[in-house]
């Protein structure tokens, strides 16, 4: 038994549950900056491709982990991030 | 660029507090890095939230022994590597500010003295986070903590940041760089610029602490964004002793301090002529760094 | 009748040549009498180009242990090598080298600790770290040490944990005797090239994390096994040595002496009333005494080779129906029993056997032939 | 006087002043002339992750320093913790459960039924032992934080047999003194109001 | 019935409140879980304009260690608190503070040591500095860490000797419980203004070496009297214990408590069959056994107040004619047996009583009353 | 003024090496103090060959410690000077350039971060003498040492020396300045100047060392004064970070280092690249430190 | 018993034992300039003021004491002080 | 064979090269076949200081540590040692003197005398056990410096029994290999000299 564990293996602790809210993203708003994903602690933020958007990056927040600490919504540019209470 | 499929060298699942501006920046180093690097990480909020057993965060070969021997345990690992005949993976120590200004500076100035090829990254949240907020050689003028409480007889931290970045240089550092949390694409500009650097890089960020600095979730990258604006922390970058890049240019305007402590609990007690004090030290920063 | 390959070392030499045929990958030290011409050798083998290994100069003792954890965290072959106040500023790197389980062999040259200030031998310094999770090897004389130094890398590779040999400073590490030093092509046949196993070390093709934070639920586990893989590497070391002094016999068998493996050995007539118990190289003017004392001697020696983990089974079993017994200890359990004697105390609770410690050598006494003759007498006569 | 042994557990958020809850609810039995005690269980976890503590209170001596396993009384300051697989553990059918939401009993009841099966436990309380108080609601109308661990205590003097009001406010008075007299008054307010209207 | 100076408090804020009330002049520390909330509350008391001391943040516990020393030597009473790695990190400072006789007091809240890195409770910090030449103090509870604060300082003082008061971190350190914390006032009637004594501190007026070299003719003597005082200690340790209890008593007796002095404490049963011995914070669990297990209970527990020096007599009266004596113990002896065990094999050698050791709660892991009478069980039925 | 009568800080006695540079430059400084002092010293040769139990050389309150800490006792002995309201005594640290650039640096530099009236003399053999002449961190570039000795493969070190006057101004000392034993009457006004100073202060003394240099009983001092006069070690002094005073003058006639070299048997080994890249160094102090 | 010594108690070892060579002054030649006792790394030359000498000091140098290193000799302005063999 | 044992003292100044004396008469006997060990004794004291050293030479193993108190040859590398108060520490009527001195054996004894009256010492060695060399006066013409550690050994191989010449000479080699051929051909030379005007 060594002090050792395997990378990346946090992913089995489900940070979602700490969330009192939660950030929802408005893709109409949204102009697919990137920012939000940048300064997420919890690198909970995926910016994916899109079908026929020309290049333009969505945003998908992974409910598994965020924490809805509000820091995307706060430096969101467009402001298209809104913090709910999420229960 | 940061997608389903991006390998992220800091998974999510992480401990660290919500909206940690530790966490925040070290996620902006971790992208300006690649697969064939070795981390050293001293004792702090970054090695205790991410690697709770059995599960870690960390997607890079990463170790951690003590609170102040990181820059040693890097100096051992390079030996290895060379000793292996592998010349092309990199070694990276990071630390907080107390690992760094305070009770690991010898085995730094050790590390630096041997001139080895190992970047040092210092996530600075000006006091010792992990333990609950004590005062540390990087904790400003005036800013109340756990062991500088401010009080009848005190106005919080009466000593002023210790110069590390004037102490790399002193050491011989060849890259020295500075930036903050509030700046994700800088920090990950100056971590692939010091990646190509062979010898000695210190790069030293700014990383507002959500309970440290009594701040709102939601502000870590605001504040580390006004550090800069105020002059109090700019970001800067030194080749071989040369100032090459400021946020301070000719054309800078500062922010008045006022704006950067008055949303912090741990300021909240100063006084006018207090702020005039730090706005002084922003001054003087500003004639310092002006390039 | 002599063996040919014999040299007239300086034992700090003859560790040094050792070290050498173990082929390290990486060696880093700092300077602290008397471990000093171990390290100087090492560096004075590298200087002249003959030696592959890095030699890592640090700025303290802390840094050197921390060196080495690393070098070795990454896979390395480590050595290093300290004494006194060094190995007391080593500490907390000492506790985590064992905890993380890493292989790394150094040599302690015992010394005395401060205040005051004392560069003599004695062994405070190793007893104050001795559960620190690091095996102890204990060595009498240069031949000793050198096998042991052969011994403690196998262990330690063989077992991911810590080896320290201690080694008398002064008495062992700047006197000059006769010994044998083994070919690397010897030591290799014994002691195969270091691979650390995947998944156990720093690489970037497999990219683990070491060092981590265990909480209440983990950690005593963590504990358990390390005390478990300590105590019965005895039975490793026991096999091991005596492997190796197959491969590498050097000195004939004494008939004095009736019992001789890599825990422990005796040196005396069968059946003692009583038996000296100690460790390192007092050994070696107890035997004289001894043998001075010729037939009517009805006192042996058990010299304790290893010490951590202490050879409870060993000890118990060769001190079997003996009247007294006597440690020669060159500490003292401050506040309390010298430590090998609270050792042995554990290990005869219950029998009949009386026991008793004496301090000796504290910072560099000369032990002498006379003050052991005066303890055997006082207890002969009881 | 025979020897009664009241164990409480608190569960919140870092940040969220669980260890003070504890602290209070001896401190308020500790006016009351009982003996008692208090203490965390702290992890890695910050600001923000669910974290709990305990409470004891006696009128013997406590000299046990195990964690508490079966709570009389256990104590949610925040009703997003249901979901939390730890919560529950060690309750029995005759655990006292106070918990800061603006839902009724049912509807908590009902949560708590849902996360269990969710989290493959076996529910043991019993519906009439929940107790439901819109702490964070009276939190923000008088202090204007929602900062809930006062407050919540409140309504547990009101159900509890643990202490009365007038030692919880002593309580309060002690714990916050050096926080200036208005924090204080607002927070005295705010746990009147919840016993008054609990 | 109630003493009415009772407070409830937080462990540390009751250790830091009698700091205050003993008047240290030097305090010095490095922040460290469990002990931070110690030293956080001296800073907030200085902070306030309410203390006269000198308040030196440190860079690191070795720093921490040392400026206490320097203090120290200065003639200045001093304070300082650490655990774990900072204990580990001041292993060489204390040796030397021991040896050049300072009477430094420290607190040391109880964790274990890394790797792999565990904040919470065990005693592994403080049994690796057993030897290292200071009096060790263990508290139960808050009170008994707030009577061995103010005896720490009487002792220290009078015999020039460091002085380390051990509480649990996290169960001790951050609980809270009714205690009494005494006055300044009545502190001083025990505990007179510290003068050091002419020609033993650094003053220009005397102006002395302190700290010098030993050759090997001087050193063994230096070491032979720190022993002697240290073995001699716990004599004074007892007196000046019911003396303070006198001046300052805040509890009734229970009937169960049969012993009760400055170096021990038994807790149980007047003939008992076995006998649990342990340190610290465990000691209240295991009361709470016994008295649940009630009129049919044979099992008592002595609880060691005073472990280094290690009260021998005391022990041994205590245990007289018990049948066994189990240990509970928060260390290994990595290598070896535990090193509470180990104390009382060399204590009890020669006696009929049987012994054993049981490890628990290491890492924090949780000390539960089934665990304890799951042991006593075992034990019943043999 | 050194008379029969003369209370003498260092009493003749003593077991340093005939012809001990460190120990003359230790006289001068005595020189220099005064009966208002308490000196914390490092292990090194001048706290071992000073202190044999029974005997003591010193004149001063005087304690050794450990070789790393005496800059966090001179700490204590500072803090409990003041809480006993004694404001005058001088509190000074003494340790050797082992103690100061390397081992003990780390608790230098709390020292100092803690901004403390305390002057730190670092007396400066260009390796650690006590133990046997290994290199430290001020061990000049060439020089052979039992831990860098020249060999088919080395040169002897290849590192430079750490820049301490550097890295104390990078911390705010407030006079930092350099001396050699070749000028004793340098030393002895350097060190009354600091005394003066209410603040950090730190001296540096160049001190031949006879096994250690490999050079003769009589010629430490020669050395010394040849080690300023080829510019490697010219005599300095900074107030508040400007230099004030310096052997470079404008009318510096250097002596070439080779004159210095050669006498050293550390050095006897160079060849002649070697020698020009250590004129080199010369070359750039004597630009660095011109005035 | 503690590791504590009297100050100046070194004068109870007698160094000049080590002296192999022993320094000499001609005070004819000898300028009183006070270098050698400024240089002696054992602080054994003391300028001694000389009768009907206008303050002309004179260095005697304290043979219980001097190693006989020769650096007061060497360093002389005006070699005033040979080395001899001392035995 | 019977256990025989020859025990060495060598006396001389830090710098001289005392402890490569015992060495080199280690090595010498130990090239003859005989075991041997030679070990220092160290104090603080530095270059110039008295300093001395140890060596053992037997025809069985050697196990003792302790130091040699009653040796039976006495080696004084430089004459200005003599008032040293040590130097005859443990000398007996049977105790063989070598010193370098450039006196003779009628004058070193009155030195010794002299320098036990002093010392309030009883002398216990005889005179015809006095040997002297001039060891520096040698060693300066071959080897231009006073380095006589090599130098006086050759004296000891033609008054002693410990080793013959060739041994010696052997041990010189190796012990100088480092130092380059003409270091080791002076020294040689040297030696030779002494044993053959001995
Ligand atoms: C030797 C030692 N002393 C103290 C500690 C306790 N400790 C752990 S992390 C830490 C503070 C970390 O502060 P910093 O380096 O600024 O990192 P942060 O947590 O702020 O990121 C402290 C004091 C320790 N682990 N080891
Ligand atoms: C922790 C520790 N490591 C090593 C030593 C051994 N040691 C004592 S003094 C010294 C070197 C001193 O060098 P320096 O500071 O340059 O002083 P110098 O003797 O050259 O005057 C060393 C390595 C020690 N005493 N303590
Ligand atoms: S709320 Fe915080 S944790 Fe959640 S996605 Fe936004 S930044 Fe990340
Ligand atoms: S920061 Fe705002 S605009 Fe930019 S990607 Fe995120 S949600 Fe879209
Ligand atoms: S305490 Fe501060 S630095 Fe640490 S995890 Fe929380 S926000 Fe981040
Ligand atoms: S070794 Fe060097 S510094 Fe030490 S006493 Fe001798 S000459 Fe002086
Ligand atoms: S240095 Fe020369 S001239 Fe000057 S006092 Fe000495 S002997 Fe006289
Ligand atoms: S020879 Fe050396 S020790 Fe003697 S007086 Fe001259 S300088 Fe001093
Ligand atoms: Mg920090
Ligand atoms: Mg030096």
């Amino acid at each position: 038994m060594r002090p050792v564990s395997k990378p990346a293996s946090s992913l089995n602790n489900k940070t979602g549950s700490w969330r009192v809210y939660k950030p929802e993203t408005d893709y109409n708003i949204c102009i697919g900056c990137s920012l939000c994903a940048k300064l997420c602690p919890d690198a909970c933020i995926n910016m994916e491709a899109q079908k026929n958007m020309a290049g333009k990056l969505k945003p998908e927040t992974d409910y598994d982990y965020c924490k809805g600490c509000g820091l995307c919504a706060k430096e969101c540019p467009v402001k298209a991030i809104k913090m709910v209470k999420d229960f | 660029m940061i997608n389903k499929n991006t390998k992220k060298f800091i998974s999510p699942g992480h401990n660290a507090c919500a909206g940690c501006g530790e966490l925040s920046a070290a996620q902006a180093v971790m992208r300006g890095l690649n697969e064939k690097v070795i981390i050293a990480n001293a004792t702090g909020c970054l090695e205790v939230t991410t690697t709770s057993y059995p599960e870690s965060a960390w997607g890079l070969p990463w170790i951690h022994s003590l609170f102040e021997n990181a820059a040693s345990v890097a100096s051992g690992i390079l030996a290895a590597l060379k000793q292996k005949g592998d010349l092309e993976t990199k070694v990276i120590v990071q630390g907080g500010d107390g690992g760094t200004y305070d009770i690991g500076i010898g085995l730094i100035s050790g590390m630096w003295e041997r001139g080895e090829n190992i970047l040092y990254i210092c996530f600075d949240t000006e006091a010792y986070s992990n333990t609950g907020i004590q005062a540390s050689g990087a904790t400003p003028y005036g800013a109340a903590t756990t062991t500088t409480p401010n009080g009848l007889t005190s106005i919080g931290s009466t000593t002023r940041k210790k110069d590390m970045l004037g102490i790399a240089l002193a050491h011989g550092v060849k890259y020295v760089a500075q930036s903050t949390a509030g700046f994700p694409d800088d920090i990950t500009n100056k971590v692939k610029k010091a990646l190509t650097i062979n010898g000695p890089a210190y790069i030293q960020i700014l990383c507002p602490c959500i309970p440290g600095w009594k701040i709102n979730y939601d502000e870590a990258a605001m504040m580390a964004k006004l550090a800069a604006q105020t002059g109090l922390y700019p970001l800067l970058e030194y080749l071989d002793g040369k100032l090459i890049t400021s946020s301070v240019t000719a054309t800078f305007k500062p922010v008045v301090v006022n704006d950067y402590l008055k949303g912090q609990g741990r300021f909240s007690h100063l006084k006018d002529e207090d702020l005039k004090m730090i706005q002084k030290i922003a001054d003087e920063n500003v004639a310092k760094y002006k390039i | 009748m002599k063996n040919n390959n014999k040299q007239l070392l300086e034992g700090s030499r003859a560790i040094a040549l050792t070290i050498k045929a173990i082929k390290p990958g990486v060696v880093s030290a700092y300077p602290i009498t008397p471990q000093t011409h171990i390290v100087e050798d090492l560096a004075k083998f590298k200087a002249e180009g003959q030696e592959p290994y890095e030699y890592v100069r640090a700025e303290s003792e802390f840094a050197a242990a921390s060196i080495v954890l690393g070098a070795s965290a990454t896979g390395a072959r480590t050595y290093s090598a300290t004494s006194s106040q060094g190995l007391l500023l080593m500490a907390e790197v000492i506790y985590n080298i064992s905890g993380n389980r890493l292989p790394v062999v150094m040599t302690v040259a015992n010394r005395a600790v401060s205040a005051p200030i004392n560069i003599w031998n004695d062994h405070s310094d190793i007893m104050g770290m001795r559960d620190a999770g690091a095996i102890l090897l204990f060595a009498e004389n240069h031949q000793e040490a050198i096998d042991q130094h052969v011994l403690a890398y196998k262990i330690a590779e063989s077992l991911s944990l810590p080896v320290f040999v201690n080694v008398d400073g002064f008495i062992t590490t700047h006197s000059y005797e006769s010994c044998e030093i083994p070919s690397s092509k010897l030591v290799a046949k014994f002691l195969p090239t270091y691979k650390a196993k995947k998944g156990e070390f720093l690489d970037p093709q497999n990219p683990i994390t070491m060092g981590v934070f265990a909480g209440p639920e983990y950690y005593f586990d963590f504990r358990r096994t390390l005390q478990n893989d300590l105590l019965s590497s005895a039975k490793l070391i026991e096999t091991e040595y005596k492997r190796w002094k197959n491969i590498f016999p050097t000195d004939k068998k004494e008939a004095a002496v009736k019992i001789d493996n890599g825990l422990i050995e005796y040196y005396g007539p069968k059946n003692p009333k009583t038996v000296l118990v100690t460790l390192g190289s007092v050994a070696g003017t107890i035997k004289q005494v001894i043998d001075d004392n010729g037939v009517k001697n009805s006192t042996g020696l058990l010299k304790v080779r290893c010490y951590r983990p202490f050879p409870e089974k060993a000890i118990k079993q060769a001190l079997k129906g003996v009247k007294q017994v006597i440690t020669i200890e060159k500490a003292y359990g401050l506040g309390h029993e010298a430590p090998l004697c609270s050792d042995l105390a554990v290990t005869l609770y219950g029998e009949k056997t009386k026991l008793k410690s004496h301090i000796v050598g504290l910072g560099g006494q000369d032990v002498t032939e006379k003050e052991i003759s005066k303890i055997i007498k006082t207890y002969e006569t009881v | 006087m025979t020897h009664q042994l009241i164990q409480t557990r608190v569960h919140g958020r870092g940040g969220q002043g669980v260890v003070t809850a504890a602290e209070l609810i001896a401190l308020a039995a500790f006016y009351e002339g009982k003996e008692s005690q208090a203490f965390p269980f702290f992890g890695v976890e910050r600001s923000g992750a669910p974290i709990m503590a305990f409470a004891r209170i006696s009128n013997h001596k406590i000299k046990t320093r195990e964690q508490v396993y079966h709570p009389d009384y256990l104590i949610i300051q925040d009703d997003s913790l249901i979901y939390d697989a730890g919560i529950l553990s060690g309750c029995l059918a005759n655990t006292k459960i106070l918990i800061n939401s603006s839902k009724n009993q049912a509807e908590i009841f009902q949560e708590f039924k849902k996360a269990s099966k969710s989290n493959k436990q076996i529910l043991k309380i019993k519906i009439e032992n929940i107790y439901t108080t819109p702490a964070t609601e009276i939190a923000l109308e008088f202090i204007g934080r929602n900062i809930v661990n006062t407050v919540i205590l409140g309504a547990l003097a009101k159900h509890g047999t643990l202490f009365s009001l007038e030692s919880l406010k002593k309580a309060i008075t002690y714990k916050l003194s050096t926080k200036g007299a208005n924090i204080l008054q607002k927070n005295l307010a705010a746990t009147e109001k919840i016993y008054a209207t609990s």
